[in-house]
C-alpha cells in the first residue's frame, strides 16, 4: 500500500487541516471533528447535517456549505462518526428551525446518529433523520441490515438543500428527503478494492479478469464476482436491477448520476454514461439532468456506480437552484 | 473470590485494552472478507481512550463505584469508537454499569447479572438475536452459562470457565452462519464461512475478565 | 489491465459520445474529432483553442465553456491529436477577433498545432500560439525537448479564457497567456504508473514502496526513483524545486494548485494540500487562491503534482470571473 | 532494378503497413520504458489509414505520378498518426513526393534523392540531429550509405542491402545514446540503455522498402 500520507493514523486529521487551509468560508473544528459553514446558524434555516466514514471524500464535507449542508462529521477511515460529533455539530449550527440529520443506512451510522440525535434533543434541538437506503444490491431488510445509503445521498444532500436553503421547514424537509430516498436507486461495481490506511492492504482481491457486482462505498466485497466484460455489458448489469426495482418507466423523466469510486479515470466514467443513456434511450426514459464525477468513493477502489432519481418539478427546481461548496457549485 | 471490586474492573479494562491492541491486526484481518478491515483499529482506538481516561483519574478511581467505573468505560467506547461496535460495545458498558450503580463491590451473582443486561442492551440498540452473526454469538451463551453455573452455586472460577468455553464455542459458531445484521449481511451467502470479527473481539474482552477475575483468585 | 471500455480502440470514441450526451450545452464533432462551445463562434472574441492526447481528463474537453476555451481536441490516449482536427475546431469556433492556440509543451503536440497552425492561417484565420513549459523536473532546452506542460495549463485556460470573455484583442490574450506561463511552476509524483488501453500494461513498474519523482502526465518513469516517505517530506520534494526555480519569495501572492494523477483519493490530496501550506507558510508566501482535484490527469496514475502560479492583481481578477465548464464553474 | 514504379511504391506501403502492423506491440513495448506506449499504436493507425486511402482509390492509383502517391501517405500520415511521429513520419513521405512529382517512374538514385530529401524534412520539422536517439540515426546513415553506393555504381539491390545494414546499426546505436529531443529527454540519464521506439519502427519502414523493390528484380 502506497498513500501520500504522513502516518495511517493522521489521516483524517491531517486532511481536516488541509481542508480547513483550503476553504476559508468553511469552519473546521477538530476533536470533536466537523465542518460548518462559517456563518451559522443561519436563523430560520432548517440545519442539514450529515456525516460518515471517512474515505468516501468529497462526500460530506465536500458538500457544505450554501444550498447544501450546514455541518458534516468525517468519522475514521470507513468509521461512522461518533455521536459527539453529530452533538457539537448541531450545536454549532441548529437554529430554532431544527436540523435534520441525514444517514446513509449502516448499523453504525444508524446508531451513531440515533445517539445524536438524543443526546441533541436532551440539549433541546429539535430533530429529524432521514435515512438512505438506495442500493438495490442489497436484499430486503428480512434478510440483512437493509439496503446501504450510497450514490443517491449526494443527490438527497443537494436538493434537501435547496429546500431547506429556500426557507422549507423541518418537516417539509423530511418529507422532501424521504420522497428523493423513495425516488432513487443505486448499484456499484468495483474492479479493485481498496486499501484502508490502518489494514494497509486491499480489503479483498481481485483476480486480472474479476469484478465485484453489487459493492458498497467501503471497499467490501459485493453480492458477486464476475469475469470482465465490456463496458456495455456492465452497464447493463448495474441498470437492470435499478430499472427493475423501482421500477423506472417509460416516461420517466430521470437525474443520472455515474459515480466513480475514487481510482476509475474520468475517461471511463464517461463511457458508462455514454452506455446508460443508450439504455435508458431503449426504455424511454428521458434523462433530464446528470452529474459524472467522483462524489463519493471508496479511497482508490477502481470502478463506478449508477444512480437513477426520478425526478418531478420540485425536485428538478430544487437540483438546479445556486449551489456553492467545495465539491459542487454552480449558480453563484 | 466472592466480591469484585473497582480494582477487579480495573484490571478487566487494561487487560482488554491490551488484549485488543495485540489482536488489532487480526480483527482487522476478519474484518477484512465480510466487512470494511476497520473493526481492530476501531476497538484499539476506542479501549486505548478508556485506558487514558482511567490513567488520567487514577486518584479518583479506588473511591468510584462499580457502575461509575463501566459507565465511564461505555461512554468513552461510545465517544471514540464510532461504526458498529462503538455504540454496541458503549451500551453494553454502560447498561452494566446502571446495574452496579452505587455499588462498590459486587457478588458474581451481580456481576453476571449486570453483565446479562448489558447483552441485551447490544441486543437492543442493535436489533438483533443470537444467530444473526454478530458479538451476540459470543457474549449471550457466555452470560447464559455464566448466570446458570452461578445459580448451581459453582465457584465463580469454575462457572467463569464454562462460561469462557461457551463463549468460544459461540464465537466459532459464527463460522457457518450466513449474517443477517451489520455488515456482512450485505454479502449474503458468501459472508458464511468466516468468523465474525465483533464474536472474535467480545471473546477477547470476555478472556479479559477471566484473567482479571481468576488471576486474583489465585493471588 | 482492467478498464471500463468496450475496446481499446474505442476509448475515445465512446466516451466523447458519452459527453455529448451529458453536456447539452456543448457541440461534439466526431472525425475530425472536437469539442466546442455549442454557441460559437462568438463574434468579436478571441477563440482559445487547445488539445492534447486524450487520458488527461477532465483536461481539455471539460474545460470548454463560457469563460475558458472555445473548442478542445482530444487525440488517441496520450497522443496529440492531428493538424485536422485544430483546423475544423479553428473553423468551427474561431471569429475575426482571430484564434489562440494553447499548447503543452511536448514534441507531437507542438508540431501538430505548428502544421495547424499554418493550414488556418492559409484559410485565412488568425492564430496565435502559446506554448506551455512549466515542468520543472525537465532540463532546460539544451539537452531536452523542454520542459513539459502540465498543471499550469489548467489555470492558463481559465485566467486567459476570462480575458478573452472580457473582450481581450488576440495580442493581449497572448500576452497574458505568457506573463502565467512565465510565473507558474510544477512538479509531480507518481505512487503508480498507469495502463494505456492500447498497451494493456502499466507503462512502469514501481516496487511496493518506491516512487517517482519528476513525472509527466503520460504514466512515463520521472527524473528518478526514491524510497516511499511521508507526505510532509514527499511535499518538500516537490515544494522545492519549484520554489528556488522562478524563484518564488517571500511577499508574494500564489495560487496553489493540488492535482491529483487520476487514481488518488482526494482525501491525500488535502493532506498534501496541508504540507504545502505550510512548506509555504514557512517561506513567507500567501496561498491567495488554491485549485484542489483531479484536474489534469494520467488515466488511472496514483500520485499527485503541486502548480504554484505568482499572482498579480489582474491574474488574480481573472481568476476569480465566472466560468462555466464541465469540470470548472463558479459565479454563474 | 533501374525504374522504381508506382507499384513498387504501392508494395512499399502495404508492406510497411504489414510490418508495422506486426510490430505494433514491440513499438510500444519499447515506447514504454522511454516514452508513453503509444508508438506502435500510432503508426498502426497510420498506416492501416494509408493503405485504406490507397486501397478506396485502386482504381486511379496506376495513373498517379510517385509524387503523388508519397504525399497521400504523407497527408494521410500527418491526418491519422498525431504524436511525434506523425509529423514527422508524414513530413518525411511529402517531402519525398516533392521530390517525385509528376514523375511516373524514378531512377534509383532519384528515390534516393527523394529519401534524403525526406530525412532532411524530419530533421528540420524535429529540429533534430542525428545523435539525440530518434528515428533519424537509422534514416540518416539509410539514406547516406544508400546515395554513396550509387554514386560508385553499386548494383541497387546491393546498395540499399548496405544501407539497410547502416540503418541497423544505426537503430542499435540509440541503446547506448542519452536521448536529447523527443519524449525520451525527459528521463535525463535514465534514457540510456534503450532502444528509440522511432529508431526501431524506420527499421522496418526501410526492410519495406527493401522488400518492395528487391523482390522485384528478383522476380
Ligand atoms: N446489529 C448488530 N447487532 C449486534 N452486533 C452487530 C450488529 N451489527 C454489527 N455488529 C457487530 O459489529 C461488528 C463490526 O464492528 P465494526 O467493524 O467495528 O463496525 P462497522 O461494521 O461499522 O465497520 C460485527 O462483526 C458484528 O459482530
Ligand atoms: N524532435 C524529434 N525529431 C525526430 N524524431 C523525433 C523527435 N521527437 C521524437 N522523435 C521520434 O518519435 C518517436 C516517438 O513517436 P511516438 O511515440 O509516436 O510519439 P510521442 O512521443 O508523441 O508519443 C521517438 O522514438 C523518436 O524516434
Ligand atoms: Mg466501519
Ligand atoms: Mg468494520
Ligand atoms: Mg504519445
Ligand atoms: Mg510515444
Amino acid at each position: 500500500m502506497k498513500k501520500l500520507i504522513n502516518h495511517p493514523s493522521m489521516v483524517v486529521q491531517d486532511a481536516l487541516i488541509g481542508f480547513a487551509a483550503a476553504h476559508a468560508d468553511l469552519r473546521v473544528q477538530h476533536d470533536p471533528a466537523f465542518v460548518a459553514r462559517a456563518q451559522s446558524p443561519v436563523q430560520g434555516k432548517v440545519a442539514l447535517i450529515s456525516g460518515g466514514g471517512s474515505g468516501h471524500e468529497p462526500l460530506h464535507a465536500g458538500f457544505v456549505g450554501y444550498g447544501m449542508l450546514d455541518a458534516a462529521c468525517p468519522g475514521a477511515i470507513f468509521t461512522s462518526p461518533v455521536p459527539d460529533q453529530m452533538l457539537a455539530a448541531t450545536c454549532a449550527v441548529a437554529s430554532d428551525a431544527g436540523a435534520l440529520y441525514i444517514v446513509k443506512n449502516y448499523t453504525g451510522d444508524v446508531m451513531n446518529f440515533e445517539l445524536a440525535a438524543e443526546l441533541a434533543e436532551a440539549e433541546g434541538y429539535t430533530v429529524a433523520t432521514v435515512v438512505i437506503n438506495d442500493d438495490v444490491a442489497v436484499r430486503d431488510s428480512l434478510y440483512t441490515a437493509g439496503r446501504r445509503g450510497v450514490g443517491l445521498t449526494v443527490l438527497l444532500e443537494k436538493i434537501v438543500g435547496a429546500a431547506a436553503e429556500s426557507g422549507a421547514d423541518l418537516e417539509t424537509c423530511r418529507e422532501i428527503a424521504e420522497r428523493v430516498n423513495a425516488n432513487g436507486r443505486s448499484m456499484g461495481v468495483a474492479l479493485s478494492s481498496c486499501a484502508t490506511p490502518q489494514a494497509g492492504r486491499p480489503t479483498f482481491d481481485l483476480g486480472d479478469q474479476e469484478i465485484e457486482i453489487g459493492i458498497g462505498i467501503h471497499g467490501e466485497p459485493g453480492r458477486r464476482r464476475e469475469a470482465l466484460q465490456p463496458a456495455a455489458t456492465i452497464a447493463e448489469l448495474l441498470a437492470e436491477p435499478i430499472l427493475a426495482d423501482l421500477p423506472f418507466q417509460a416516461g420517466d423523466q430521470v437525474l443520472a448520476f455515474v459515480n466513480g469510486m475514487g481510482g476509475t479515470p474520468l475517461i471511463e466514467l464517461y463511457i458508462m454514461y455514454a452506455e446508460l443513456e443508450r439504455i435508458l434511450q431503449g426504455q424511454g426514459i428521458t434523462i433530464a439532468r446528470n452529474l459524472i464525477g467522483n462524489y463519493i468513493t471508496a479511497l482508490e477502489m477502481a470502478g463506478c456506480s449508477f444512480t437513477l432519481l426520478r425526478l418531478d418539478d420540485q425536485m428538478t427546481q430544487l437540483w438546479d437552484a445556486p449551489v456553492q461548496t467545495p465539491a459542487l457549485r454552480w449558480g453563484r | 473470590m466472592n466480591q469484585i471490586t473497582s480494582n477487579n474492573l480495573l484490571r478487566f479494562l487494561e487487560r482488554a485494552a491490551a488484549r485488543i491492541a495485540e489482536q488489532r491486526e487480526e480483527l482487522i484481518l476478519l474484518d477484512s472478507p465480510i466487512g470494511d478491515a476497520d473493526h481492530g483499529a476501531n476497538l484499539d482506538r476506542g479501549f486505548s481512550a478508556v485506558l487514558a481516561k482511567l490513567l488520567a483519574a487514577q486518584d479518583q478511581l479506588p473511591e468510584q463505584d462499580l457502575g461509575t467505573l463501566l459507565k465511564t468505560a461505555g461512554t468513552t467506547l461510545v465517544s471514540t469508537v464510532g461504526g458498529s461496535s462503538g455504540p454496541l460495545y458503549g451500551t453494553f458498558f454502560i447498561r452494566a454499569g446502571n446495574v452496579l450503580a452505587g455499588k462498590m463491590v459486587a457478588s458474581p451473582s451481580e456481576l453476571a447479572q449486570a453483565l446479562a443486561a448489558g447483552v441485551e442492551g447490544i441486543m437492543a440498540r442493535g436489533r438483533a438475536m443470537p444467530g444473526e452473526k454478530t458479538m451476540i454469538d459470543t457474549l449471550a451463551p457466555f452470560v447464559a452459562i455464566l448466570q446458570a453455573g452461578l445459580s448451581e452455586d459453582m465457584a465463580f472460577s469454575l462457572a467463569l470457565g464454562r462460561a469462557i468455553i461457551a463463549a468460544e464455542q459461540g464465537m466459532r459458531s459464527t463460522i457457518p452462519m450466513q449474517a443477517t445484521k451489520g455488515r456482512a449481511s450485505y454479502l449474503g451467502e458468501r459472508s458464511i464461512g468466516h468468523q465474525d470479527p465483533g464474536a472474535t473481539s467480545s471473546y477477547y474482552l470476555v478472556l479479559a475478565l477471566q484473567e482479571a477475575l481468576v488471576e486474583r483468585v489465585e493471588a
